[in-house]
């Protein structure tokens, strides 16, 4: 019951926020909602036994990824950008989208009904409780099975970062230099 | 050597507010009291030079003289303080003279007095010291009231602020200033404080009334 | 019986020990944030000739309580052109991640919030990370130049000591092998040796990471008095600048706890391996050990009992004689268990004792570094100066995270050596230790003189057109 | 946000410059000083100084006062070394009238007079580590500076704004003691510096945060007017108590510390090392303070002859200079006070600019600015 209570707590909350973050007109508003979704589903991960996952969700999303996005928010104008950033067949591009994913919506949990089991793909699950720890499953995993898209991804972020990092040297040289 | 003329710069006499005759002090008293007051005080009448006042006679005075001719309206010794009176009109050649010919390179002080009753109403003053001869030269400018003598600001940096201060008391305005305006009263304030027909008890009632939202600032 | 009510009363049977200690937190913390700062106030009048607060209570003991209520009463200001939500949120979103990451740290084998969670030294880390979410939204709301300064800052600041804090804890990690606190723990038992003595160089670095993140001098500069006013803060007044002030002093409580459990041993007492040996008996260390508490809480009655008759005032002289004898009384509580267990005296009393006394230690064991590590803080705040912003980052990124990032493999390696040599185990430790942090020493000076270079190169040369332009 | 800012220019990444308002009321601009910052980041731009808050009027006071009466207004100019004020403007009126302070008032003169250069310096280093984020060092100077006080409480009555000198000389007596209590200030100061010293001299964060930062060399300093400590790091060795001795300099040895570079690290060495030399002054002349009167021949209404002086001294901030014109009356016809800290303070705007704001804070330390004296 509890669990239930809580399944359902966390999920309102991440749904109505991600609604507020999508209405409204504030970035910054914006962002702090998205962050109570990111935590809200964080909440659920650490419901389903996947702590790693839950602490990952936060030290990377909200503790990394969202303090840059409000970084950026606040340092960039941001109603400026919004000017540039219209265009105009956003109706119908909303519209478009709105529809397939009600869509999809919709064929799943048609097909989850009409045959159990299968629309939403649940296998049968254990129980939290027998789940061995979670973080060290996580690390065999991808340090044996995965280890090479582990790896290449890995490189992939090296080199984005480097990458990053003589942009903005390039960037800031020029106008010391002129 | 007493009766050098000088009429520019006769500070020895009118003054202004207070009723004392002005002192034909004796020579080196050595203490005031000595001196009997003996008010001779005739304020429009050209009077005898106080004998505090000696004319300048040597090298550095002449070789102003020989610079600048008539430029150099006088040169004293007051109290073995020597000052040259100079012509606004030279100001900045004297003075840009001074900091590379004579070494005068610290610009000491600037500022002005006020004679209202004078034909040539204000002193600008500038106190020039050399490090190399370890000196002190008192530049003396007679400035009339509605004159714009040269600024100082591109010779000596430190005359910007300076010159800014006396335009705000004196309201003496000078030419070629980078950014002229008051530095110690608000911005709008109306008047010049340190002039002598400036009451000290006067103010500037709107300012205040509109600025502090009271009616007197005493 | 009625299911709703049979229901609570199961969720409560469960969950109590959770939400006891929850309550505690959040109703106690403040309180110790309070006497937290007190102390500092008085440590910093100390060392700078002074008295420090002595009006309120006999030697300004009740200062805190006479600064919360003024705090409470004063007038709440919201400034006019500010974000209200956000203004409103953000001091809250700083406290509760301070408390909320308390939850899953261990003050000792018995005292903890959350259950003994895998993943404890994460979740610590993670959750007090978002403390500084409050800092910045805060500083945005304020609609203030010092306060958007102020927050630029401390992002910029607690996002790069973040990464070089996390580095030094990997090292930490490597020698515990496990993210559980208690795991932590016990790993430093079994090794024998608290891990500041296996990695020394990360503990230094968690150390100045730790001063970083809390926002303290000598890396205050979001709060820079002598800058910007009081940075993030400046708009900030009466309750909800309380909440930030007691976010700043819990969190600190957090980083000295995380440093207590990952390098100085969490709850264990010093040698807790060493159970005597030859001319000592077995029993004896131990029960000398679980006497030191009540030892030391003795030490400071008869302290006070000294200095009561100095006291200038009478009230004073009759304080210090009361909390002398409190002291001895709840010394003399202390020692009770610890002698029973040390005279092997069963039944009822016996079984508590053996029951009370490990946790009782270890809470005191674990209270007392926090407090030192405190201290640390505070000692260095009275001591240095500011750093510059630039310096700051400079000392980050340029020193600090290239170095724990040579302790990962240089205490790896070690780990290596010690697993595959058939030497000594102590031995192996050491040599290991040594190398490991030889190494990282050797870096430490290559980085540091190659900075240096650089930095004096880039002043000599941006510097002088610099300050000349114009 | 700082909307303001940013409206001036709709760029998509903020504003380019911000404009930050330091002061009046801000903590370490040491008074009411109010200085516009144009910002790129955190590094400064330009600067304006906004100052006048603290504007009393005071040459125009003197014009309405008889000569003595405006010997206390000097006072509350630099109200952090009100002693070296009084001496200059006394020495000025006294050349003004040509009569000489007695040799006993000169050396009591240069005693406290010293003590006040060594109690500003105190005051100055305290609040400029405070503004550097060095805590501690505050509470110990004001502790030595509590002792200098003493003393002129003990001489004068008074601590602050002292009124410890009379035209002509002193109008008390030095008490019983007197000699032994500066004494024992002196020998335990030499201590005490090395307190500051030990926290901030070898301080690598210290020396990080003062190395060359607000460089102004000595063609700078001169053309900008900048003088005392200020002009002696920047490497010239030139000081008024030597230049052109007055009071009783003439008769004590002691060295005019310089710097090299002109950076804030110098000048606080060469104030650390002033505190030293004014220590060793008068332990100098507490040695032999000669007996004889202690006021010259000044009569009761101070009338002088017309005409005009300029005496300069050298105050713990710089040339304090005094410029007066007399009309023979008793009240001055035009006094003028050559402020240093104003002066000083013109050269805040070179010294900045490229730096952070931050260094604004060192800088505005490094100048030590007493805006009593600024604003007049």
């Amino acid at each position: 019951m509890l669990d239930s209570i809580l399944f359902y707590f966390f999920a309102g909350v991440a749904v109505t926020s991600a609604a507020l973050m999508v209405t409204r007109r504030n970035a910054i508003h914006s962002a702090v909602f998205l962050i109570t979704t990111l935590l809200a589903t964080a909440g659920i991960f650490l419901q389903l036994g996947a702590e790693f996952l839950f602490i990952a969700q936060i030290i990377l999303y909200v503790g990394g990824i969202m303090v840059l996005f409000i970084f950026v928010i606040m340092l960039v104008r941001l109603d400026v950008a919004l000017q540039h950033i219209r265009f105009r067949m956003k109706n119908l591009v909303v519209t478009i989208v709105i529809a397939v994913l009600g869509a999809e919506a919709g064929a799943i949990i048609y097909y989850a009904r009409k045959l159990p089991g299968q629309g939403l793909f649940i296998q049968n699950m254990a129980p939290a409780e027998k789940l061995a720890p979670n973080s060290e499953r996580l690390a065999e995993s991808l340090f044996s099975g995965y280890l090479l898209p582990f790896e290449i991804a890995s490189v992939l972020l090296l080199v984005a970062m480097v990458g990053a990092v003589v942009m903005a040297k390039n960037k800031k040289r020029t106008p010391e230099e002129s | 050597m007493a009766d050098e003329p000088k009429p520019p710069q006769s500070e020895s006499s009118k003054p202004e507010n207070s009723g004392a005759g002005s002192v034909p002090a004796a020579a080196k008293p050595p203490a005031p009291p000595a001196v009997p007051p003996a008010p001779k005080a005739a304020p429009a009448a050209p009077k005898p030079p106080a004998p505090v006042q000696i004319p300048l006679d040597n090298e550095l005075a002449r070789r102003y003289r020989a610079c600048f001719g008539p430029a150099i309206l006088d040169a004293l010794e007051d109290r073995k303080q020597p000052y040259l009176v100079i012509a606004a009109a030279q100001l900045a050649e004297i003075a840009r003279y001074s900091r590379d010919d004579e070494k005068f390179d610290l610009l000491e002080d600037l500022t002005a007095v006020d004679w209202p009753r004078r034909e040539k109403r204000f002193d600008l003053i500038a106190v020039l010291y050399s490090f190399p001869h370890n000196t002190r030269l008192r530049l003396k400018i007679p400035i009339a009231e509605n004159e714009r003598p040269a600024s100082l600001a591109e010779i000596w940096p430190a005359a910007n602020w300076l010159e800014r201060e006396i335009y705000d008391m004196f309201g003496m305005e000078f030419g070629g200033h980078p950014d002229l305006k008051r530095i110690l009263l608000p911005d709008g304030w109306q008047g010049h404080p340190l002039r002598k027909d400036y009451d000290i008890l006067l103010q500037d009632n709107a300012w205040v009334s509109e600025n502090l939202g009271i009616d007197s600032g005493q | 019986m009625n299911p709703t009510l049979h229901g609570i009363l199961v969720f409560l049977e469960t969950w109590w020990v959770e939400l006891t200690s929850g309550i505690v937190i959040v109703a106690v913390v403040p309180l110790v944030a309070g006497y937290v700062v007190l102390v500092e106030r008085k440590l910093m009048a100390d060392m700078q000739a002074r008295l420090g607060p002595m009006r309120v209570g006999p030697h300004g003991l009740l200062q805190p309580i006479a600064d919360a209520v003024k705090l409470l009463i004063k007038e709440d200001i919201i400034p006019a052109e500010s974000d209200k939500l956000i203004f409103w949120l953000a001091p809250v979103i700083s406290m509760v991640a301070a408390l909320t990451s308390m939850g899953a740290i261990a003050f000792g084998p018995a005292f903890q919030v959350a259950r003994d969670i895998n993943i404890g030294i994460l979740f610590v880390l993670g959750v007090s990370s978002l403390g500084f979410l409050g800092i910045i939204l805060g500083g945005w709301a304020s609609n203030s130049h010092y306060s958007i300064i102020g927050a630029l800052r401390s992002t910029a600041q607690l996002v790069s000591y973040e990464t070089a804090g996390g580095l030094a804890i990997i090292s930490a990690l490597l020698l515990s092998g496990t993210l559980k606190i208690s795991g932590i723990v016990q790993a430093q038992y079994e090794q024998h040796v608290w891990f500041v003595f296996l990695a020394p160089v990360a503990a230094f670095i968690y150390l100045v990471a730790s001063i970083a993140e809390t926002n303290r001098a000598p890396f205050d500069l979001p709060e820079a008095e002598s800058e910007l006013v009081a940075g993030y803060m400046t708009e900030y007044s009466g309750f909800r600048w309380a909440l930030y002030f007691l976010g700043e002093y819990a969190n600190m409580i957090v980083v000295g706890s995380i440093a207590t459990t990952l390098f100085l041993g969490g709850w264990l007492r010093p040698f807790p391996n060493w159970k005597g040996s030859g001319l000592i008996p077995e029993g004896i260390v131990d029960a000398g050990w679980d006497l030191v508490p009540a030892a030391f809480l003795g030490l400071i009655g008869v302290y006070c009992l000294y200095r009561a008759g100095k006291q200038p005032a009478k009230a004073q002289t009759w304080f210090m004689w009361a909390v002398a004898l409190a002291c001895f009384v709840v010394a003399a509580l202390y020692a009770i268990p610890a002698l029973l267990f040390a005279m092997g005296i069963g039944g009822v009393a016996g079984s508590l004792s053996v029951a009370v006394l490990p946790g009782l230690n270890g809470a005191f064991w674990f209270l007392l570094k926090v407090s030192g590590y405190i201290y640390v803080f505070m000692w260095l705040r009275f001591t240095l100066p500011r750093y510059r912003f630039d310096q700051l980052m400079h000392l980050g990124w340029y020193i600090l995270i290239p170095l724990a990032i040579v302790n990962i493999f240089a205490v790896g390696v070690a780990m290596l050596v010690v697993a595959n040599a058939n030497w000594n185990h102590g031995l192996a430790l050491t040599l290991a230790t040594i190398l490991g942090t030889v190494v990282t020493l050797l870096f430490a000076a290559l980085l540091v003189r190659w900075h240096d270079r650089r930095t004096e190169s880039a002043s000599a040369a941006s510097m002088a057109p610099d300050s000349y332009a114009g | 946000m700082q909307d303001d800012a940013l409206q001036n220019n709709g760029t998509l990444l903020g504003a380019d410059e911000l404009v930050l308002n330091m002061g009046p009321q801000h903590p370490s601009t040491h008074g009411v000083l109010r200085v516009k910052l144009k910002l790129d980041g955190e590094r400064v731009r330009g600067t304006e100084c906004v100052i006048g808050y603290l504007h009393r009027g005071v040459e125009k006071i003197a014009e309405n006062r008889t000569y003595q009466q405006f010997a206390p207004y000097v006072d509350r100019m630099d109200y952090v070394a009100a002693v070296s004020n009084g001496l200059g403007y006394c020495e000025a009126v006294e050349k003004l009238l040509n009569v000489e302070a007695p040799p006993r008032a000169r050396v009591i003169r240069t005693i406290l007079t010293e003590l006040q250069r060594i109690a500003s310096h105190l005051l100055w280093l305290g609040t400029h580590a405070l503004d550097i984020g060095a805590l501690t060092p505050l509470f110990y100077c004001m502790r030595e500076r509590e002792e200098i006080l003493k003393i002129f409480e003990k001489y004068c009555g008074a601590r602050l704004t002292t009124h410890a000198f009379r035209i002509g000389g002193l109008q008390y007596e030095s008490y019983d003691g007197f000699e032994k209590d500066v004494e024992r200030f002196c020998n335990d100061f030499e201590r005490r510096i090395q307190e500051y010293v030990d926290l901030l001299t070898g301080n690598s964060i210290w020396i990080s945060r003062t190395r060359n930062v607000g460089i102004l060399n000595a063609a700078d300093c001169i053309a900008m007017g900048a003088s005392g400590p200020i002009l002696r790091a920047a490497g010239v060795k030139w000081d008024l108590r030597k230049a052109q001795p007055y009071a009783a300099y003439d008769q004590y040895q002691f060295e005019i510390p310089t710097g090299t570079s002109g950076d804030t690290y110098d000048r606080y060495m060469v104030r650390i090392e002033e505190m030293r030399q004014s220590r060793l002054i008068c332990l100098q002349a507490i040695e032999k303070i000669p007996e004889g009167a202690i006021m010259g021949k000044v009569g009761k209404v101070i009338k002088p002859p017309a005409g005009e002086i300029y005496h300069s001294i050298e105050a713990p901030k710089g040339i304090l200079g005094y410029y007066i014109v007399s009309d023979g009356g008793t009240q001055p016809y035009r006094v003028r006070i050559r402020p240093p800290s104003f002066i000083n303070l013109q050269a805040l705007d070179r010294m900045v600019r490229g730096h952070l704001v931050a260094d604004v804070v060192a800088i505005i330390g490094t100048l030590d600015i007493v805006l009593g004296e600024v604003d007049r």
